[in-house]
């Protein structure tokens, strides 16, 4: 097994962990935790598996440069999001009851 | 109801995690190399750091769309509407020893950019790591109590922003003339990636840095 | 040859640069000129393929598989125009409407039109790599107009949306970096053949993941919770934008990854998984419409509720004779035009009906029939679409949808059609019932500028019209 | 290898930690090493670029970001229970 390849792997295990922690943490900020340790483990299988043979390709290398960027572009939106809830209802998490069901009468 | 929840959703993942690390262990060999490709046509591309081509010339149309991104998380940032706070903050307390350590740091923060940005066609480094410095001395000159957090971006410091952008635009739109979109002609990729590289280095410090002094909640007006 | 591809991206980019420079509140003159530009470009692109067929774009000059490329079709034509089509009226709809909501105004041009570059450049982009980028924009800009309301209800609802549509585009990706793993190349001309040839195990995972992400992006049950908050909280031009358009440009991608990249490895288990779940949308969406108390969420699950039809393409499509296959997918798109127009119309319509009553609940509009005839007549207009009564386009085609499944023998969904449809009619009728009540003593109407009625109707009888010429629209989608 | 593989254990350790740390502060505490850690992973894959970008943007602006929010909750905190 390539080195690389182990990063892919760890990217695998570190992808799992982010989908999980951004569904079942309720704390906003540590959905946003969640969501670039996500990130982090793609962008791993990216490269890691397109240099399984063990020579650099720049192709997906650049790709994640942008993912990156995209990753703290979305990251500051959510933090002010997440930020206005905080100062609008005193907390940063968001309202259990309206999770996963629908509201039946609005 | 949440722990059945907890246990389906770790389940899941976990059986995920399980079938595509074993799945990626016994690959086939890549029917298209592109790196070989990267190689060939290195040469045409005006820059010799390969990393840099792709980012700015043969997947540089990516990237004209990424800094929009960038832009626009800075600008769904500023249309919140404001929440105003009952009471107002005060910068950060002025700390004699940070801020004689910034006034020293900050102006070797901008030579390093501008060396990073210039090193990146031949070596790592360019627009992105060039403007996380500079945008990095922002964050440290706000910290320092000698850069005041952003309320509403001025007109100035709007076109700041979205320089990098329009010049990307605008040189992808002038070879539009003589050729396809964001072709560069033979001699002068070059100098139009550095240009276009320099400008964007400016707005992505300033939008980076902005997310910080936006978001901050020491709000004072520039 | 001149060109309409790269500029049909552009001009709402360059448009809403501007805008943005230009200062908060300000860019609609910029927003008219750059979609009427955009219309005629798209009209053009479409006459182009009626031509001379696909067209091929090579950004760079490179060309696939180490650049870029930008291709065209007909189903790329069709989503082009309904996407101008739609947001040209809106545009005037929505400079009235922010003259009474002025707080919500402050970056909704620029974040409009970087919305529609999104959604150009998503249905232009043939590299699965390219399309993640323009999925993060689409996202980032909507998340970012739902929130421009403000108040804790829209905020909550654009956290939820942003959520979801991470974890979308983070599943997309995982695919795409799984596929540049195994064949090396992103180019979607480059992967079809090599997926035709071979496909390894990982390949489906991949295929399961990006169209889980875009599943979970297009709203679709289970995965629907975040729209309703969203769509129905949203300022109602942003409304309308959202449920007319962004969800339709994953669906698109669903149709490309199902119908194109992955058609070698679909099978029919997982295309009636799909109808299945577009079923239990078609049911749960309308029962909940029925329930609603007010206006604009009842309308937001009648999206949830018409997305479901779209997914009963699949099943239609999948594993049958080419024929039925090809009424399928033609009754699946006219249905994405179809309902593009009239939910545009309808959440306008509402949007109308709220600023002139001042109240959201359905119970605030009695008396709306005789003092705002016009906005009614276009909610009945865009209703008739919904409900797929002739001649409307909806009518058409949930027709072809129906004739599919009549002629491939699978007649539970003819079921699952004919439930829905009843259950459409009754929740807009409940609105109708309402609106035709006399008005409150205490009622106040305030009166409407023409600009909230006018585009409006426009779209409304635009979605109507298309049940007699949706042979245009055809013909445009088979040219290619 | 060793190296590797020590470093991968670091790597989702300080994961798990970040996602499940009771206390905030010390979660992006540890999302920051994180980073650090990325940058060196980047750093092994012969993707020097990421590494600059990974240390510059995704442990140190995200960082700024995360710590500022977390300083914000604490204060929104201490004016709600004085």
């Amino acid at each position: 097994m390539s080195t690389a390849l182990v990063y892919a792997l760890t990217g695998t295990a570190l992808f799992v962990l982010g989908v999980a922690g951004l569904i079942l943490q309720p704390h906003l900020l540590r959905k946003i935790l969640a969501f670039n340790i996500m990130g982090s483990g793609i962008f791993l299988v990216l490269v890691g598996l397109a240099q399984r043979a063990g020579t650099p390709d720049p192709v997906p290398q650049a790709m994640v440069l942008t993912g990156i960027v995209v990753a703290i572009a979305a990251t500051a939106l959510a933090l002010a999001l997440a930020r206005q809830l905080l100062d609008m209802c005193g907390e940063m998490r968001l309202p259990e009851e309206k999770t996963g069901k629908d509201r039946l009468d609005v | 109801m949440r722990t059945l929840l907890n246990v389906t959703v770790l389940f899941l993942a976990s059986a995920l995690g399980l079938v595509l690390g074993w799945l990626i262990l016994d690959l086939p060999v890549a029917a298209v190399h592109l790196p070989e490709q990267v190689t060939a046509l290195l040469e045409m591309s005006g820059v010799v750091h390969p990393v840099t081509a792709v980012l700015l010339n043969f997947r540089g149309y990516d990237t004209l769309l990424e800094i929009a991104v960038l832009l626009l998380a800075l600008l769904g940032i500023l249309a919140l509407p404001r929440h105003v706070s009952d009471h107002q903050h005060r910068s950060p307390s002025a700390n004699p020893v940070l801020q004689t350590l910034t006034r020293v740091l900050a102006p070797l923060m901008l030579l390093v950019a501008g060396y990073v940005l210039w090193a990146g066609a031949h070596r790592p480094g360019g627009a992105f790591q060039a403007g996380a410095v500079l945008a990095g001395a922002g964050v440290l000159l706000h910290l320092a109590g000698l850069l005041p957090a952003w309320a509403t971006p001025g007109r100035t410091l709007r076109a700041g922003l979205a320089v990098g952008l329009l010049v990307f635009i605008a040189v992808a739109v002038a070879l539009m003339a003589q050729g396809t979109l964001l072709q560069y002609p033979l001699g002068w990729a070059g100098a139009l990636i550095l240009m276009i590289e320099a400008s964007l280095t400016l707005s992505l410090g300033l939008i980076l840095a902005g997310f910080y002094l936006v978001l901050t909640d020491s709000r004072t007006r520039v | 040859m001149f060109d309409p591809m790269p500029w049909l991206i552009l001009s709402p980019l360059i448009w809403a640069t501007l805008a943005f420079v230009h200062g908060p509140g300000r860019g609609a003159r910029l927003a008219v000129a750059g979609l009427i530009l955009q219309l005629a470009l798209a009209a053009m692109l479409a006459q182009q393929i009626v031509a001379g067929g696909v067209r091929v774009y090579a950004v760079g000059g490179w060309g696939a598989p180490l650049g870029i490329d930008l291709t065209a079709d007909g189903l790329s034509a069709v989503m082009l125009l309904l996407t101008q089509t739609v947001a040209l009226p809106l545009v005037f709809y929505a400079r009235a409407y922010f003259t009474d909501h002025a707080n919500s105004l402050r970056y909704f041009w620029p974040l409009t039109g970087y919305l529609l570059a999104a959604m150009n450049a998503l249905f232009l982009s043939a590299d699965v790599f390219n399309i993640y980028v323009t999925l993060e924009l689409l996202g980032l800009a909507a998340v970012g107009l739902v929130a421009v309301a403000g108040g804790a209800g829209p905020i909550t609802a654009a956290m939820r949306y942003l959520l979801a549509t991470l974890l979308g585009s983070g599943a997309y990706l995982l695919g795409v970096a799984l596929l540049y793993g195994v064949y090396g190349s992103v180019s979607l001309a480059a992967l079809t053949p090599l997926i035709a040839a071979d496909t390894p195990a990982v390949v489906s995972l991949a295929a399961a993941l990006m169209l889980l992400g875009m599943m979970l992006k297009t709203a679709l049950f289970p995965f629907h919770f975040w729209l309703p908050p969203a769509h129905g909280g949203a300022p109602a031009p942003v409304s309308a934008l959202l449920s007319a358009l962004v969800i339709k440009a994953s669906f698109y991608l669903i149709l490309r990854l199902w119908f194109d990249l992955f058609a070698p490895i679909t099978s029919v288990t997982a295309a009636q998984l799909l109808g299945a779940l577009g079923a239990g949308a078609v049911l749960w969406g309308s029962l909940l419409a029925l329930r609603q108390t007010h206006l604009k969420m009842l309308v937001a699950y009648s999206t949830v509720a018409q997305l479901g039809y779209l997914f009963l393409l699949f099943p239609l499509a999948t594993g049958v004779s080419a024929e039925v296959a090809a009424s399928a997918w033609q009754g699946g798109v006219l249905q994405v035009v179809a309902h593009g127009l009239a939910k545009a119309a309808m959440f306008a319509a509402v949007g109308a009906m709220i600023t002139a009553t001042g109240r959201d609940e359905i119970l605030g509009i009695a008396g709306v029939a005789a003092r705002l005839p016009l906005t009614l007549f276009t909610f009945a207009l865009a209703g008739v679409t919904i409900m797929g009564l002739p001649p409307s386009g909806g009518f058409a085609a949930k027709w072809l949808l129906l004739g599919a499944a009549l002629a491939s023998g699978q007649w539970w969904w003819v079921v699952v059609m004919v439930v829905g449809g009843l259950l459409s009619a009754a929740y807009v009728f409940k609105v109708l019932r309402q609106a035709f009540l006399p008005a409150e003593e205490a009622a106040n109407f305030k009166p409407l500028p023409r600009m909230l009625e006018w585009p409006v109707l426009l779209l409304a009888l635009a979605s109507l019209v298309l049940g007699l010429g949706g042979g245009e629209v055809l013909s445009l989608l088979g040219a290619a | 290898m060793i190296f590797d593989l020590l470093l991968v254990a670091a790597l989702l350790w300080s994961a798990v930690q970040t996602l499940t740390t009771p206390d905030l502060f010390r979660a992006v505490v540890q999302f920051i090493v994180f980073g650090l850690l990325m940058a060196l992973a980047w750093a092994r894959l012969d993707a020097p670029d990421i590494a600059l970008a990974e240390a510059a943007i995704g442990a140190g602006l995200t960082g700024a970001l995360l710590l500022d929010a977390v300083a914000h909750l604490h204060k929104k905190r201490r004016e709600q229970s004085p």
